[in-house]
């Protein structure tokens, strides 16, 4: 049975992105097969016309729906980030670590509200501070938007990068 | 599908379980396993010979149901397993509470993910939304000058945003039967725990009074103060009159008065908190409370009754 | 946007076999259309060499793990151990052979349940020794860990190698 398929058949039914280690755990094969597993994969699904991708968060991998046909697929599936907190998510993504008083001059008094749907969701948190609270994202909010990155400086840094290349498209 | 043929579903999972352990795997996993495939087997040839063990006997009860139903060992409905599980037990003359626990407590969980679930489904909001409703956009000017918003700015006024919600499979696997056998094992373990603890309990148990000196003692007291009150006539009688003197007595007399009012003999009641004098009054049986010239009748009811139970 | 991509996107979120008229509603597609699309990605998948395929259930459409991948990739998918855990393996590994005493001075109480979660994934065993317990790595360790060694020893230096290959990288 050749490798790459059994990895597929892995990232296919792996409830959540999932490292190298993970893998090996699960399939008994060794972590150079799984990386050259991975990258096959990578090139045959990324690649292709297929509406499904194999995505790589820092060190996680996981098997998602490509970005263009995320609206007819996320009707059957159980999306949970509400559209309407999207703005404040990446408003926190590319300020972090900031302040919710900060973000309340940005947003005005919904601030409050969705950054308790976000933390909720385990995609911000928040540390007291200066009489405000200081908030940050976390590790979930890389995973639940597939950003290939490790850290908060990874995160604000690939948002920055996404800003950059929609100026340089916008006339 | 014949008795048979249905163990053999069971043997055919035992097995494939039995057959994914390492050599070196956990401890006595493979021979747990193989004590399951022996005991299966026996009951596929009609020579399994019921053991006096309780934590066996619940674990044949398992693949007996198992089989018996023909569920399916790779997909255990769990709501209907635990249904079953609790009405055979219930008949059973002695009861694997613990056990029992376990497997509601399993269902009662996949219930909840389930429900969690529809719940979600529910909460999602309407997809068309307006990007900036709850948005205060006179608020916006006010503050800019202390915020240095660099690039970000943009994320402001941008209709689309750059991170978006990845649409990924949601992963179930069923129950299988061996979890279901794993979920035994942890129940066992925590029943031996308790058990364990008991025995410890029952070693290092402080010397403790002896309950039943103490509670003829208080039948007496208890008796002994219905007396005095019997002394003092109908009606309403401060509790003072009930004391006989000393520090002692005084406690004697309040706790056998709790004890009375309590089993419903007589009625209590103080006039001013905190320190109002306290009232009683002899309960009288509603029907012959009726009757106005029953006191003598009451009187001998009461009597009758007994004090204690 | 092609239909097939569109309904596959569909079936790969909703993780349970749904319907034609289920995919219409999700997809504003006519129900020739989709049938035409479900048609092309069961020639596609099914006759291809991956480990997914759709199934037909009736009137029901699934996209699932070909069978023979269950066994190896499916059943074992959610066999995953948390970091924590695979911290407390890499400790024993190195340590080895080591009382259980010792490791509850070093990771704290987390040893009782980590041991016992490595036991159950065999990757550790133990051996009562001096009132406590002596823990070991095991054959599945190495294989499942892609380690070149053949005993404990040669694990141990495996580790020590690593960690010392790590050290001289960092500054």
């Amino acid at each position: 049975m050749r490798s790459e398929r059994i990895i597929e058949a892995e990232l296919f039914s792996a409830a959540k992105p999932v490292t190298v280690s993970e893998l090996q755990m699960a399939s008994a094969l060794d972590s150079r097969t799984i990386r050259a597993a991975l990258k096959k994969l990578m090139d045959e699904y990324n690649d292709s016309d297929r509406a499904i991708e194999i995505a790589k968060m820092g060190p996680r991998y996981a098997m998602q729906v490509k970005k263009e046909f995320t609206e007819p697929a996320g009707r059957l599936a159980d999306l949970k980030v509400p559209k309407d907190v999207l703005k404040t998510a990446s408003l926190i993504a590319y300020y972090q670590p900031v302040l919710q008083s900060k973000m309340f001059d940005l947003v005005g008094s919904r601030i409050y509200d969705d950054v308790r749907q976000l933390t909720e969701l385990g995609l911000v948190k928040g540390r007291p501070k200066k009489k405000s609270v200081e908030l940050t994202t976390t590790k979930r909010f890389i995973e639940t938007f597939g950003i290939d990155a490790r850290s908060r400086q990874e995160v604000k840094a690939w948002l920055e990068g996404e800003l950059v290349r929609k100026k340089g498209k916008s006339p | 599908m014949s008795f048979t043929s249905e163990c053999g579903d069971v043997l055919n999972h035992l097995m494939f379980h039995k057959a994914i352990i390492e050599e070196d795997s956990g401890v006595g996993k493979e021979e747990r396993l193989q004590h399951y495939l022996d005991m299966v087997g026996d009951m596929q040839n009609g020579t399994l010979v019921p053991s006096e063990d309780p934590f066996e006997r619940s674990v044949a009860l398992v693949f007996e149901l198992v089989v018996n139903n023909q569920m399916n060992p790779w997909d255990i409905n769990l709501i209907e397993f635990s249904k079953m599980y609790l009405s055979r037990i219930r008949k059973a003359s002695e009861l694997n509470l613990i056990i029992a626990g376990k497997i509601v407590y399993m269902a009662w969980e996949i219930l909840r993910l389930q429900s969690e679930q529809v719940l979600q489904r529910v909460d999602r909001p309407e997809q068309v939304e307006l990007m900036f409703d709850g948005w205060d956009p006179d608020h916006l000017d006010l503050f800019l000058e202390p915020f240095e918003l660099g690039m970000g700015e943009m994320l402001l006024h941008m209709d689309e945003q750059p991170i978006q919600e990845k649409v990924r499979r949601k992963s179930e696997r069923p129950v299988t039967l061996v979890d279901l056998l794993d979920a035994f094992e942890d129940a066992k373990r925590e029943s031996d725990i308790r058990l364990e603890l008991a025995k410890f309990m029952q070693k290092y148990r402080r010397p403790e009074f002896d309950d039943k000196a103490h509670k003829e003692n208080l039948e007496e007291d208890i008796a002994l103060v219905w007396e005095r009150i019997q002394k003092c006539g109908g009606g309403s009688v401060p509790i003072c009159d009930l004391y006989a003197g000393g520090k002692e007595d005084r406690v004697k007399v309040f706790i056998s008065l709790l004890f009375l009012a309590r089993i419903g003999k007589i009625h209590i009641w103080q006039e001013k908190l905190p320190f109002g004098e306290i009232f009683l009054e002899v309960k009288v049986p509603w029907d012959i409370a009726q009757l106005e010239d029953a006191t003598v009748t009451v009187a001998a009811k009461v009597e009758e009754a007994s004090v204690v139970k």
